[in-house]
């Protein structure tokens, strides 16, 4: 993945033939129709796709537009990163890996990584940072009762950032015997990229279900993969498409541009290039980068993006609930808040048809949104 | 730790010495080289540090200039520089340091630090400053081949030598460009993994050594070719001693005269471990083994005791390779 | 619903004409197409519906069966309970409630009825036992953030069966306004008949998804609503139906026929009448009745009913956690824990064919399996 | 509470006391019926209570058989039902504690308890058990017309009268049938809820009790045909004092000579809730109000004063009434 002026591949030279590896593996697997049916198949019998396309009645009437939310909170294991992980998955196995290593903020991806482990055969360590257990102490049950080991991340910040360092390090350490099963759209090429295309489906499904091509596609910005996914099915529509990052890691709406976890990309980070830590409500955006795909779309002007605050963000979430039925994660809320911010005004006017996706549910959020109340 | 503090304060080094990174070649023949790996900014008398480790035997020092996600680095350089980063230091006020001792620096200072350091000025921005400062060589361990042309091409014009680094893992493809890009030193990663203490040294440490000497004997005429100005300015000279009848036959003297030291690095503890890792290359880099000494509370003088030691051993070792040489160096399999 | 000697309507005189209009109410809707096809609308665009039907390929192969697992697990909500409350709440409606009133043991109720309150628009009170409130916290927490008012319940056992007691009494007090919406199969005419009716879809949904007719169709039963809905798409066919209790509240393998809570059935009680406190692990089976549905098809022989202990059922959950990476609730590795004990025994000899029905996701159980870890 | 201890013990009342509760009509003409409602097993000295509040001059007496699941009751029956049961306290220790104070009881004895405890041993068995204990009459809130059936006939063949209940969403034609097929008394609902003290009487309870009065004046020869042996047992002459003119015109006696009495009940708290309550029927039934009384610590003798405040509340009602009924009872919507 190369987007532009972003993305590469700024890896220690031991990892460089590892990289190289695994983006001949993944070329020549996503070309290959057996792959590709047994992934889909997985994605159908296993994950529950498709996730449908569900208008948000109440709050479209409220809010004077057309919403309609695409449900990764139903995909198993309850958010997108079910579709990232089965892909990579069945391609560690390809590539005859008997182990994954995996790094997660909110726990998410960490859970989706560890469910594709169990159920490909394959050994699983997570690095997360020890202040994302604290606060995701459920999704860490989760993790260890699928079997994989988690280990806490005392460094630096202890969130995402830092949890990704350790597990780029335990690559290298075990380069032969371990796939290095990145979350996001970030890090060294091949993983921008080939996250995308295993996220593509959200943006497909998305299109296919929805009555219209809408004015709008928004999602949520972390690392950026469920926008990526959702961006990827109306790239060549005439649709806006807008990610909304957290007020406190808003690497488009703040960071310059930088190099973090193999990539160039949009960086928070100082004046001499220290990379910030990030401070979101939601673990899963609490990250000072984002996808270097995102930095391209956003300097082409392709994409916009816009940052909102944690209280907008809690309150969005039981809005979406008390009106929708619907939990969403912290992170998801991001989208929803915008939406509700927006919504009849300049950025959104009335009447606007909107596909917003909801990249996981709210579960292992409801701690802290107790905490909160 | 009295006569360092002299030294810092430049009152047993005259002002007037001459630039000490200028001496290009700090080995000689037969020695196996010394670079010790510091943190900078660690503890506010961290060039005491520095100081001491040049005085205690040291042929170049890495200068570690913190970053917040150093993603090669183990636990205790991690930890190192994170506690460098929470006191404050900044690249700027590093270098500021480093001028501040220049007068009594006399091997050459090699910048060890991460590629967003390095972008967020600009490479030609960034490789001006050291040069400044006088540092003459810059490592960027998440800078690959493939990402290196532009930062390449700013040390080459404020005369910084960028140093690359091959890992066991590397194809002899991009070994042998890696070999012909290097300046200052080849650095063989000696095992895969971060920095840090091993209880052993890898054995793809001596593999990989011998893999960047022959690579650097086939490519020496092409070295020469694609290098107007090889080492420029902190190379240090590959000493003679573990050389080959074959490398020798190919002939490692390019238009620099000499082919560049190896160094191995990563995971180097102790004397012992040195004097292996020296073997298999020209020399080795202690870095971690120094700074859990310093973050457990080693004074300047602690250090300097240490590094001396690892330099004793060392210059047994090189006494004991050069009389067994003539009988075994055919059977020797470690000594590339 | 009357089943052979089973069923019928024990209500106090103030409920009678309320059961009498909704049982009027359900039937009318049931044959009103325009009814139908909302409801199928929301199952398929809100709940998520169909969900897979997933092979159990390390299991399978570990155990010498083929197991086939209904993925209740991945509707909205977390369980079946979704199918169930839209089709209510979408009723509550019709009768133009403005409130509905619900009981719940683990909670997945109870979630799934403040779900379709707030989607429908209605009111919401949820009767929860405290000692269950304080073992389903999570599930607290969801039901807090859609808009419900949960009534913890400090009588008798203060599990569910308490909770039903309590349950009932609101809606004789606002019986007019308010919808009592029963989670179960249970309670009296209509709703062991109207719950079935509305859980249909999962066996018939398994049946059309399933690539034969199974050998076997197993489900666990507290009150047995997914049971209910699962063997209703296998009744007419030779598959064996076989329901799974909690050893600790095995109204069928341990009850006599008793009446409560509405309807006559097999009920855990003491020779004189008294109902016994139910105590299993799993919050949704701590439960001493059963629907009379079952009672009935256990007299008629068409269904068996076994129980399992909670130690089965802990391992049962870690089992299929490991081994296919779906982290089911422990309600549902009931039926799981069953399978494992007799796959290859005389009560499910080697090669069954199993269509299982995984009723919900265990994500509310980790703080209760950590503490048997 | 001397005397009711001494009652108790069959001091002051001769063992040879001809069965009391064969007493069919226990209220003269004109009186305001008062049923207390005790659950039986509360405590040790429960029937104590009962003979307090039969001394304090209640009418008859319903029994509560405390049962795990009280679906209809509130908080108050349900503690006073959980803790007799905590106690060990079965149907059967129950009916013995009756038996055994049977000679000093003069009034019927209504057994007040839930269906699973009637089906169990099954009803005709169950009712044999409460006729033999002396208990003549039996309410059984979950289990309504459509269910009663055999109920219905194991009680009248045990000589053992089923009360049924009606609540105000009752509709006509169904109360008619409840009001056709209840025996000893009709038990009507005064408000839709659980038993439980309330603030004030639901306006519902007066509604509800002239409609079970206009049933019954409308049903009154069907009635008695359809009953060969209506309130056998246990039934309270509806006194005559709050007869409409069209009442009497409709003519109420069937065979048993007189119309069921109406007792309203749920929710009725103190004297003058009681008052309007039995103005609107022919008495009232008082529950959670006494055993609230009870959980908080009252004796026999508080309790019977208690009681004996409502009687003599009723009492000074009912001549008020009868007073008034002349010049008033035409525009008394309340008194049916």
């Amino acid at each position: 993945g190369r987007f532009g002026d972003f993305g590469g591949r700024f890896v220690p030279e031991s990892l460089v033939p590892a990289c190289d590896a695994l983006a001949a593996a993944f070329q020549d697997a996503w070309a290959d129709p057996a792959f590709r049916a047994e992934l889909d198949d997985l994605l159908a019998v296993y994950a529950g796709r498709p996730t449908p396309l569900t208008p948000a009645r109440t709050l479209s009437a409220a809010l004077g537009v057309e919403l309609l939310l695409k449900r990764e909170d139903l995909a198993h294991t309850g958010s997108h990163k079910i579709n990232n992980v089965l892909g990579q998955g069945l391609l560690a196995r390809r590539m005859c890996k008997r182990r994954i290593i995996a790094e997660t903020g909110a726990g998410q991806h960490g859970v989706a990584a560890a469910t594709a482990a169990a159920l490909l055969g394959l050994e699983a360590t997570i690095f997360m940072g020890e202040r994302d257990i604290e606060r995701q102490r459920l999704n860490v049950l989760r993790m260890t009762t699928l079997g994989a080991t988690v280990v806490p991340v005392t460094t630096g910040s202890r969130t995402l950032k830092d949890a990704t360092n350790e597990a780029m390090r335990a690559w290298v350490a075990d380069v032969d015997g371990a796939h290095f099963l990145l979350g996001s759209v970030g890090g060294p090429h091949p993983y921008p990229w080939m996250v995308r295309e295993l996220q593509r489906v959200i943006g497909e499904e998305a299109r296919a279900q929805s009555p219209y091509v809408p004015d709008v596609v928004v999602a949520c910005v972390g690392g950026g993969s469920n926008a990526a996914g959702t961006f990827a099915g109306f790239a060549d529509t005439a649709a806006r498409l807008v990610g909304v990052e957290a007020a406190g890691g808003a690497a488009m709406s703040s960071g310059r541009p930088g190099v973090v976890h193999g990539a160039r990309s949009m960086v928070l980070q100082d004046a001499e290039g220290q990379v910030a830590e990030a401070e979101s409500i939601a673990a899963g955006l609490d990250y000072p980068g984002i996808g270097p795909e995102h930095a391209f779309l956003g300097a082409a002007g392709r994409a916009e993006y816009h940052a909102v605050k944690d209280d907008e963000v809690i309150a969005a979430v039981r809005r979406l609930a008390r009106d929708e039925g619907i939990i969403c994660a912290l992170e998801s809320a991001h989208a929803v808040a915008w939406v509700l911010r927006e919504a009849g005004g300049p950025l959104l006017p009335a009447g606007s048809r909107i596909v917003l996706t909801l990249s996981g549910r709210g579960d292992k959020d409801m701690a802290t949104l107790e905490a909160t109340a | 730790m009295s006569d360092l503090i002299e030294a810092r304060d430049g009152k047993a080094v005259p002002p007037s010495t001459p630039e000490p990174a200028r001496v290009a070649t700090v080995a000689p023949q037969g020695r196996t080289l010394l670079v010790p790996y510091l943190t900078a900014g660690l503890t506010e008398d961290w060039t005491d540090y520095l100081l001491a480790v040049q005085a205690a035997g040291a042929d170049a020092i890495e200068v570690g200039l913190p970053f917040s996600d150093p993603m090669l680095d183990g636990a205790t350089i991690q930890q190192a520089s994170d506690r460098a980063l929470a006191r404050g230091v900044t690249v700027a006020s590093i270098l500021q340091d480093l001028s501040r001792v220049r007068p009594q620096v006399r091997v050459p200072l090699i910048a060890f630090t991460y590629a967003n350091l390095v972008f967020r000025p600009g490479a030609p921005e960034f490789c001006r400053r050291l040069a400044e400062a006088g540092v003459r060589g810059l490592i960027v361990p998440d800078l690959p081949l493939d990402e290196a042309a532009a930062v390449e091409r700013a040390a080459a014009e404020a005369g910084v030598d960028l140093t690359l680094l091959v890992a066991p893992v590397t194809t002899d493809e991009r070994l042998a460009e890696i070999v012909s890009r290097s300046r200052g030193y080849v650095y063989a990663i000696s095992r895969m993994g971060t920095t840090g203490e091993r209880a052993a040294l890898a054995s793809s440490a001596a593999d990989l050594a011998a893999r960047i000497k022959a690579a650097q004997q086939r490519s020496a005429p092409s070295h020469a070719a694609s290098s107007a100005a090889p080492s420029a300015t902190t190379s240090l000279a590959a000493p003679s001693r573990v050389e080959s009848p074959a490398a020798t036959a190919a002939g490692r003297n390019g238009a620099s005269g000499a082919r560049l030291p190896v160094l191995v690095g990563f995971g180097v503890s102790g004397p012992e471990q040195a004097v292996e890792a020296g073997r298999a290359g020209d020399g080795v880099v202690v870095g971690s083994a120094l700074m859990r000494r310093v973050l457990d509370g080693a004074t300047p003088a602690d250090l300097g005791a240490e590094v001396a030691a690892m330099r004793a051993a060392l210059d047994r070792a090189d006494q004991e390779a050069s009389a067994d040489h003539a009988s075994y160096a055919e059977i020797s399999g470690h000594r590339g």
